[in-house]
């Protein structure tokens, strides 16, 4: 029952937007209400389900997936011609990610109600982005895996260049086409996966059994964890995603923020270090230098840019460096504090794009330098972005402290040099991201009030429950974190076993 | 009289078709050429059935073959040609500019 | 009884044969506005596609009819891929030759004009069973030679008539190329057989062969515009009418593709492994300038042409795998192709009713006709690879049977490219969806043949991939 | 004690309740039932901690530690786990009653001064927001909570501080104070990640009973240098510190204090008195026994404290803002405690008179510097402005605010038996008996500064003639909201010192810290005569030139005509300025413009040069496509010897 549950909540977001393709435009609001109302279904689905995965934490799983501990385990055969199969799971760190897309899916659509332009063709565009990133946290099949992350391209452009605002077209090809490197680069990759190791498979439980030559591992890791670390943004591949975020559609910097630039970490997680842990010991100490840009230098540029989903993006880029730094200190605190940062900046970038979204629908400008003193006039929407930017400045009590402060101490117990300039620098760089976020809330929020905004309304209802729901989440996590970190380290105990049983010096504990 | 020298031969026939066709700029020319190019490759056949192959009268028949479906080919391309000098009553290879980036 | 069973299996080629007489004599027999022609010709190539597939798969190494016709798995699926192309070139005809598109004026003779088709996909036939090189070199004539005057079909058309001048004058010099290629082959093995040229290179190699390997790869090479031999694609795609640009795009490249694994997986099996580096350059030169070569064009018909010159490169990175998932590949892939370009043409004929065939012509169609520009999307998407659409599949089927012989390098080349090849397809996806319409838009019409063969390719192109029965029995064809 | 963890319970539930309730659901809409709900819970919470701490020194077990509740609140590996607890010892339990105290008379005191504001709900909650996060702190039981509600205590400073955000030199206060705070606090968590590494532990059990010998062994690599595990420890030590630098505002970081003058004045008497800053101070105290084998911390401590001192004192001496004034004495008295704490090191061996002196001056220094603000609040709620020019006279028109002030301004100046005089009087012994001598002098001056510029400012407000058009009008009256709360602190301030003694001697006693042995320590039985003496003639001093029949006010107070001195003394020395400049030109102009260049040239550019080269090759191949029929033929030939040649064919 549970697993036919499961593997509705891809199939239902495509079997929406079939319903609704046949709904004349004369009815938006009919169309619209069946988009939510599948997306509030899916949300309710997962929710069950992570709650399930909680709850059978102590029960054996499915043989067939050892070593990684699946729940809900199908698997079918499905293209004889390369022995591809239909693989999907659950174990605590996907399930939460896919808790995470469903709340972020769920207030992307409800948030893009009144959007302009084809909305029949909108709408059925967000659900296939669902469906893929949906498919790519369930997937354990490698082809799957990349059909469902390669999906993605199909609608980030066609829905930025076309209900984007600014330079649509140049932000949306700079997206789509950064991206498609990065998955080019995996695809490259993905058949030495399968030939070299000589287990002909695409199931990672299968391949994660085998060990990759050397000489493969040592060319194929890097040029696969950048082409994921392509589409978390991660320096010298972070271009895109300014350009891109502030030119789309407040749904889409949602979910592109939100969940995609999850992908990429989850991908060097899930496929890249646990199927080539050599290399990955090898590579990622160097890989760390990188951050230095993500970490330390995005908060100064966000400093220096007035654009508001500018400033977003670039605190993007610096928490996701975050993550790369929690992966790459290869301990099992690191790697926990990277999946907890990745579904923390998902909650708390959604909630800031989607303010950012509700004020420029009022506004009509992102320049915080053209704002100034509304919030007086939607104390709601001004008080969401200020938890946004209190969340993101890791306050405790929001999600972002808990998974940084982790991915500080997990970062510290790893002593290669590189990591531990690197972690020091990071750790002092939480001053100029509380900076550049109360420059932004002060510029943007407080002041004396323009004349032109006399006129501003307050967030409606519907708004005003989507910022509600998103930073209970945030709280949630924030002020109980136990519970998700056993179920991380339920789902990350096998992957750290796999590294840390590779045949590299090993990573010294605590205590140095 | 051995197959190198027939080889030879076709080889310079057949060099002598390119040299033609490079040099040419009228089509019925270049066509010249292009049909010296092809016996050339028959001349390799018949030499290549005399000399050396066990299965001698397939190289024969292929020649006989070749003339035929090159008879065709030109049939053609001569009335492509005409077509085309009813449109620019010329037949200078060089004018034919209007197909390009 | 296996005579019989014989009689049978060449039933379809027979019909074939006989096919473009039987319609191009009853067109003599009736006046140019009947249409019994063009009813029988519907008929007979629906029945020819339906009779093929009642031909038996994994059959082993082929049944053999006199000792040169052979009809193995690969020859069927070929047909059926070749069958594919004619029968929707033919529809895409039709309604095009009602009134010229394009400003090209309006065309009559659609009875020879599918009789040409015909024509040439018998040759592609003839190419696939052909067991000794005289077949083989007949076959590659009957399928060009129908093309030089398909080309030059609109005799008013000035560009046609240029095209099909370039066309045949360069396609002679690759037949010269191929025949010089034969007959070093022949002199080589000193027989036309394919089984007896097989032992013989299985036995050693010598200059003669190289030189027959050169020649043959630079003759076929023009066929299917390996670099540097596509020269003529980008002229002769544009100066052609559409309908024809499609058919050459799809059959005349399925012949060729045909051509080199027949050759490659046939004769010359034994030196598949030192021709390999050859084969990885000419993909890897091909698709790199394919792509390059598509980057700014603003003419629908020459951007197909390059996007078609790079598919070609794609397609060769499959002949560097073992015979059975290379056939696979390219078989599902030609089949993939087949039905994304026919879509785009498809909506590029429909376009071309009412204005030029260029890219600004494209504009706001998203919003005068939703429907075509998905349409657009879906094939473009197809074409760059996109997944869950059919390309992606195709592509990956070529690269894993590449990969599978560890030509990694290659592979990686040829995925990156994908980002090039993805780019300029955007730019007219971009040029349909969200460049503004400048002034008045002349509505577009669609006859019922169109709208249900456009939604029927769409479909198609979106599910073929995904739901495996395609994949899968072409492989399970293959892997006896 | 079943029913006194309850009330522990109630003492951090109430404040949460309060900021939950009236931030979410009762907010602006309805400002008296805000005001209810915030001083009925805040009271509850007072009287329960007052409970807890009656019976915890009450009971036999009095001086020892115990952790009354404690739950774990996230996992790291092994011993490493952060935990949410609450300790009890005579010094968090001292700190318990005070906020709570304080909050309670905060928050009576602001019904009367917030009367006509738009968002009284919102400043009730925060101000309850304030007091929960500081209650945590005190009661931490490891280093990751005491970060937790550090932080915590930040924001919501920042939200009292910017409160009228309308304003726009409160929002930059707030931003500033914000910022500063932050910046030391990322030493404080590096420090914290340093220790917890080494250690192994957050536990304060664990970090406070360390001994420096096995740390000898084993090196950690800081990146750059190499160190000894000692070494880190005392890096750590240092970097801890500094968190307390920043909250404690100590020199150099201590600007961002008086700017936090735009706050309400209830914000800044809370802020100055119980919370916030006195958490540096807490802080030190806490981890005393570790800073005590930190090498030589406590010296840093103690001269940080001491400049700091002096150095307030003296800028307070000039100051016209009677906020600017209580801040900059607020500074300085911090700087006695970090100062008390520091000098207990005598060499290798540690004294703690000074942890008792500094403690028992936080809590007397609490009641006295609240109940200064609040009636400088008050002052200025009848006058309508911080300046001293426009005050004066009010003795008359406000008995009860006077008498209160004069208390507390006894208090401060340290004259006996205010509460002052005993906490001051033993941090000088303790400056005394740690044999810093030159830092012992330092106090003897500062306590004469600072009855001097206390005493001015009294004199100026309160005597003389009314400089004011509204006190001479006579528009002044007494606030009953406001003047309670005033009442109520006059009497701890007045109390708490000899109150207290008794207590703190018997409870703050070094047997009950692990500390190295101590040795004997001078008595001086001559330190009390000596200070109050002092404290007197400056008393007498300030008479003179503000009070005195002759004395010229006018000429005391225009700003013109002053010697070059003044004038750096009267500007902070320039502080502000050489801040704003280090920030504009280095941080945002600097490395930012930088970083962004960065960006926008090298990246985007080789992105751009990378589009360019390929649409470049693209030409390329289009120009090769000119419709020119030789040329196509001429590519099939030569494409056939490039292949003979390139085709890696063996020919």
């Amino acid at each position: 029952m549970d697993t036919i549950l499961f593997n509705l909540i891809w199939i239902i977001p495509l079997f929406t937007v079939l319903v609704g393709a046949p709904i004349p435009a004369a009815h938006p609001r009919f169309l619209k209400t069946i988009h939510a109302f599948s997306a509030t279904t899916v949300l309710a689905i997962v929710c069950y389900l992570t709650y399930r995965v909680y709850a059978m934490s102590g029960i054996p799983a499915d043989e067939a997936a050892a070593p990684l501990v699946l729940r809900f385990f199908t698997d079918i055969p499905w293209l004889s011609a390369f022995h591809s199969h239909y693989i999907v799971g659950a174990d605590g760190l996907n399930m939460l990610l896919l808790a995470l897309t469903a709340f972020i899916v769920w207030a992307g659509i409800l948030v893009s109600w009144n959007i302009k332009g084809n909305q029949k063709i909108f709408f059925a565009l967000i659900q296939i982005l669902a469906t893929s990133v949906y498919g790519v946290y369930m997937s354990f099949d490698l082809v799957l895996f990349f059909v469902f992350y390669e999906m993605e391209a199909l609608c980030m452009y066609l829905m930025i260049a076309c209900y984007g605002s600014g330079k649509r077209d140049y932000g949306g090809k700079k997206l789509t086409l950064t991206l498609a490197f990065g998955s080019s680069m995996i695809l490259a990759t993905l058949f030495g996966l399968y030939f070299e190791g000589g287990a002909n498979s695409w199931n990672i439980m299968e391949l994660s059994k085998t060990t990759l030559p050397m000489d493969f591992q040592m060319w194929a890791f890097p040029l696969m964890f950048m082409g994921f670390a392509v589409s978390s943004s991660l320096f010298p591949f972070h271009f895109w995603s300014p350009d891109g975020h502030s030119a789309a559609p407040t749904a889409v910097s949602m979910l592109a923020a939100g969940v995609m630039m999850k992908m990429g970490a989850y991908g060097c997680l899930r496929v890249a270090m646990f199927l080539m842990p050599e290399a990955a010991k090898i590579w990622l100490p160097y890989v760390v230098a990188f951050l230095i840009f993500n970490v330390v230098l995005g908060p100064f540029i966000a400093i220096r840019h007035k654009d508001l989903k500018y400033i977003t993006a670039y605190s993007s880029i610096s928490h996701l460096g975050l993550i790369f730094l929690g992966l790459a200190a290869l301990t099992p605190i690191g790697l926990r504090g990277a999946s907890l940062q990745m579904i923390s900046h998902g909650f708390l970038t959604g909630l800031f794009f989607a303010t950012i979204g509700m004020i420029y629908e009022r506004t009509h400008t992102r320049d915080i330098t053209e704002m100034g003193g509304i919030m007086r006039k939607m104390p709601f929407l001004g008080v969401g972005f200020v938890l946004a930017g209190f969340a993101g400045l890791g306050l405790p009590g929001f999600s972002g402290f808990i998974a940084e402060s982790t991915i500080f101490i997990g970062a510290f117990q790893q002593d290669s040099t590189l990591t531990r300039i690197v972690t020091i620098l990071a750790i002092l760089s939480i001053t100029t991201t509380a900076v550049y976020i109360l420059q932004t809330a002060n510029r943007m929020l407080h002041g004396p009030l323009p004349q032109k905004y006399e006129s501003l309304t307050d967030g409606c209802l519907r708004e005003k429950v989507v910022i509600i729901v998103l930073v209970a989440c945030l709280l949630f996590i924030g002020i109980c974190p136990g519970w998700i970190s056993e179920m991380l380290d339920a789902s990350i105990a096998p992957i750290f076993e796999k590294i840390s049983a590779a045949t590299q010096p090993a990573i010294s504990g605590i205590g140095g | 009289m051995n197959l190198m020298n027939c080889l030879i031969l076709a080889f310079i026939l057949f060099g002598i078709g390119v040299w033609g066709l490079m040099r040419r700029r009228h089509l019925i020319g270049m066509l010249i050429s292009i049909e010296l190019m092809l016996n050339a490759a028959n001349i390799n056949f018949i030499s290549f059935a005399y000399f050396s192959a066990h299965d001698s009268t397939a190289g024969a028949l292929f020649s006989i073959f070749v003339i035929a479906v090159t008879a065709c080919e030109m049939a053609i391309a001569l009335a492509i040609i005409v077509t085309m000098y009813r449109r620019h009553k010329s037949l200078d290879a060089d004018q034919l500019r209007d197909l390009h980036d | 009884m296996s005579s019989l069973l014989n009689m049978n299996i060449i039933i379809p080629d027979v019909l074939l044969l006989l096919f473009p007489f039987i319609v191009i004599g009853i067109r003599l027999f009736c006046d140019f506005r009947s249409k019994l022609p063009w009813r029988i010709a519907n008929f007979g190539f629906i029945a020819i596609f339906v009779l093929l597939n009642f031909i038996p798969l994994a059959s082993g190494e082929g049944r053999f009819l006199i000792s040169n016709w052979k009809v193995d798995d690969f020859g069927v699926l070929m047909r059926e891929v070749l069958m594919i192309s004619a029968i929707l070139g033919m529809w895409l005809s039709k309604d095009y030759f009602e009134h010229g598109a394009d400003g090209k004026p309006q065309m009559h003779q659609i009875a020879e004009f599918i009789g040409a088709i015909a024509f040439a996909t018998f040759g592609g036939v003839t190419v696939v069973s052909a067991c000794d090189l005289l077949t083989f070199f007949l076959g590659l004539e009957i399928a060009t030679i129908p093309m030089y005057a398909l080309t030059a079909w609109n005799k008013k058309d000035q560009l046609g008539s240029e095209a099909a001048t370039k066309y045949i004058l360069m396609g002679s010099v690759a037949t010269a190329f191929e025949l010089f290629g034969f007959s070093y082959l022949y002199g080589f093995a000193g027989s036309l057989h394919f089984s007896e040229i097989q032992q013989a290179v299985a036995a050693g190699t010598s200059p003669l062969l190289w030189l027959a390997v050169l020649f043959l790869f630079c003759g076929i090479g023009f066929k299917l515009t390996l670099f540097p031999f596509y020269t003529w694609a980008p002229d002769v795609y544009e100066g052609a009418p559409t309908p024809v640009t499609a058919v050459l795009s799809v059959t005349s490249k399925a012949t060729a593709i045909a051509f080199l694994v027949v050759l490659v997986f046939g004769p010359l099996a034994p030196v598949q492994e030192q021709i390999a580096p050859f084969i990885a350059l000419l993909a890897g030169t091909t698709l790199f300038v394919g792509n390059l070569g598509a980057l700014k064009q603003s003419r629908l018909r020459r951007f197909m042409a390059y996007s078609s010159i790079a598919q070609a490169g794609y397609i060769m990175v499959a002949l560097l795998g073992p015979a059975t998932m290379a056939k696979t590949a390219i078989i599902y892939y030609l089949f993939v192709y087949a039905v994304s370009n026919y879509l785009a043409f498809f909506v590029f004929g429909i376009i071309g009713h009412h204005r030029e065939e260029t890219f600004a012509s494209l504009r706001g169609l998203s919003k005068q006709n939703p429907g075509i520009a998905i349409a657009l999307a879906i094939s473009m998407f197809s074409l760059a690879g996109i997944p869950p659409l059919a390309g992606f599949f195709g592509k990956f089927h070529l690269f894993f049977s590449g990969a599978s012989t560890g030509h990694y390098a290659i592979v990686a080349f040829a995925v990156l490219n994908n980002v090039l090849a993805l780019f300029y397809y955007l730019q007219l996806i971009k040029s349909a969806w969200v460049d503004e319409p400048d002034g008045h838009l002349t509505p577009l019409r669609l006859t019922k043949r169109q709208r249900s063969v456009i939604i029927t390719l769409s479909i198609a192109v979106v599910i073929i991939g995904v739901l495996p029965f395609l994949s899968n029995n072409i492989f399970a064809g293959f892997n006896y | 004690m079943i029913n006194d963890i309850t009330l522990s319970y109630l003492i951090f539930l109430c404040p949460l309740l309060t900021f939950v309730v009236n931030g979410l659901f009762v907010g602006n809409k309805n400002a008296k039932a805000a005001a209810v709900i915030a001083v009925a819970l805040n009271g509850i919470s007072a009287l329960s901690a007052i409970i807890v701490a009656f019976h915890y020194f009450a009971s036999d077990y009095a001086p020892q530690k115990a952790v009354l509740f404690e739950y774990t609140f996230i996992p790291f590996a092994g011993d490493l786990v952060a935990k949410i607890g609450m300790l009890v010892d005579p010094l968090s339990v001292m700190m318990l009653v005070v906020v709570t105290f304080i909050s309670l008379m905060v928050n009576i005191y602001s019904i009367g001064y917030m009367r006509e504001d738009r968002a009284e709900g919102r400043f009730f909650a925060l101000l309850s927001l304030f007091s929960f996060s500081m209650l945590g702190l005190v009661v931490a039981t490891n280093l990751f909570q005491m970060f937790i509600f550090w932080e915590l205590v930040g924001v919501s400073s920042y939200l009292l501080i910017g409160f009228w955000y309308h304003k726009n030199s409160a929002v930059s206060a707030s931003k500033q104070a914000f910022i500063l705070t932050r910046f030391a606090d990322s030493f404080f968590l590096l420090g914290i990640v340093l220790v917890s590494y080494v250690v192994g532990s957050f536990d304060f059990s664990t970090i406070n009973s360390l001994s420096m010998a096995p740390f000898k062994a084993g090196t950690v690599n800081m990146g750059l240098l190499e160190m000894s595990r000692a070494n880190a420890l005392i890096l750590g030590s240092v970097l801890i510190f500094t968190g307390g630098w920043g909250k404690s505002a100590m020199f150099p970081m201590h600007i961002w204090l008086p700017n936090a003058m735009e706050g309400p004045t209830p914000v800044s008497s809370i802020i100055h008195s119980a919370t916030m800053v006195v958490a540096g101070v807490y802080l030190v105290a806490r981890l005393f026994p570790f800073f005590t084998i930190c090498g030589d911390t406590l010296t840093l401590i103690m001269w940080v404290g001491a400049f700091t001192m002096v150095f307030a004192a003296v800028i307070a001496c000039t100051q016209k803002d009677i906020k600017r004034i209580l801040a900059y004495s607020t500074l300085s008295q911090l700087g006695y405690m970090m100062l008390a704490l520091g000098a207990c090191k005598i060499h290798m061996i540690v004294a703690t008179t000074g942890w008792t002196a500094s403690t028992f001056h936080i809590f007397t220094h609490a009641f006295f510097k609240c109940s200064l603000f609040l009636i400088a609040g008050s002052l200025i709620h009848q006058v309508h402005t911080n300046d001293l020019d426009a005050m004066g006279g009010l003795r008359k028109k406000m008995p009860v605010t006077y008498i209160c002030a004069l208390i507390s301004i006894l208090a401060i100046s340290g004259i006996p038996p205010f509460s002052g005089f005993f906490s001051k009087d033993e941090i000088i012994l303790a400056a005394f008996q740690g044999r810093h001598y030159v830092v012992f002098g330092l106090t003897l001056l500062t306590s004469g500064l600072t009855t001097f510029y206390m005493f001015r400012l009294f004199f100026l407000a309160f005597h003389g003639e009314p400089r004011h058009e509204g006190v001479k009008a006579g528009h002044v009256h007494e606030d009953l909201a406001m003047t309670i709360p005033i009442a109520v602190l006059a009497i701890p301030a007045l109390a708490s010192g000899i109150v207290g003694k008794k207590l703190f001697e018997e409870y703050f006693v070094i047997e009950k810290l692990h500390v190295p042995q101590l040795l004997k320590l001078a008595e001086a039985p001559w330190l009390p005569f000596v200070a109050v003496g002092i404290a007197v003639i400056a008393c007498a001093i300030a008479w003179l030139l503000y009070a005195s029949p002759k004395a010229k006010i006018q000429r005391a107070l225009d700003a013109t005509n002053r010697t070059s001195l003044y004038k750096v003394v009267y500007n902070k020395f320039y502080f502000d300025e050489m801040y704003y400049a280090v920030v504009r030109q280095f941080i945002f102009g600097g490395v930012a413009r930088v970083a962004r260049g960065f960006h926008d040239i090298v990246v985007e550019g080789l992105l751009a040069f990378a589009v360019w080269f390929t649409h470049k090759l693209g030409d390329l191949v289009r120009t090769a496509q000119a419709g020119y029929l030789p040329f196509y033929l001429g590519t099939l030939i030569v494409g056939v010897l490039i292949w003979r040649f390139f085709g890696q064919l063996p020919l």
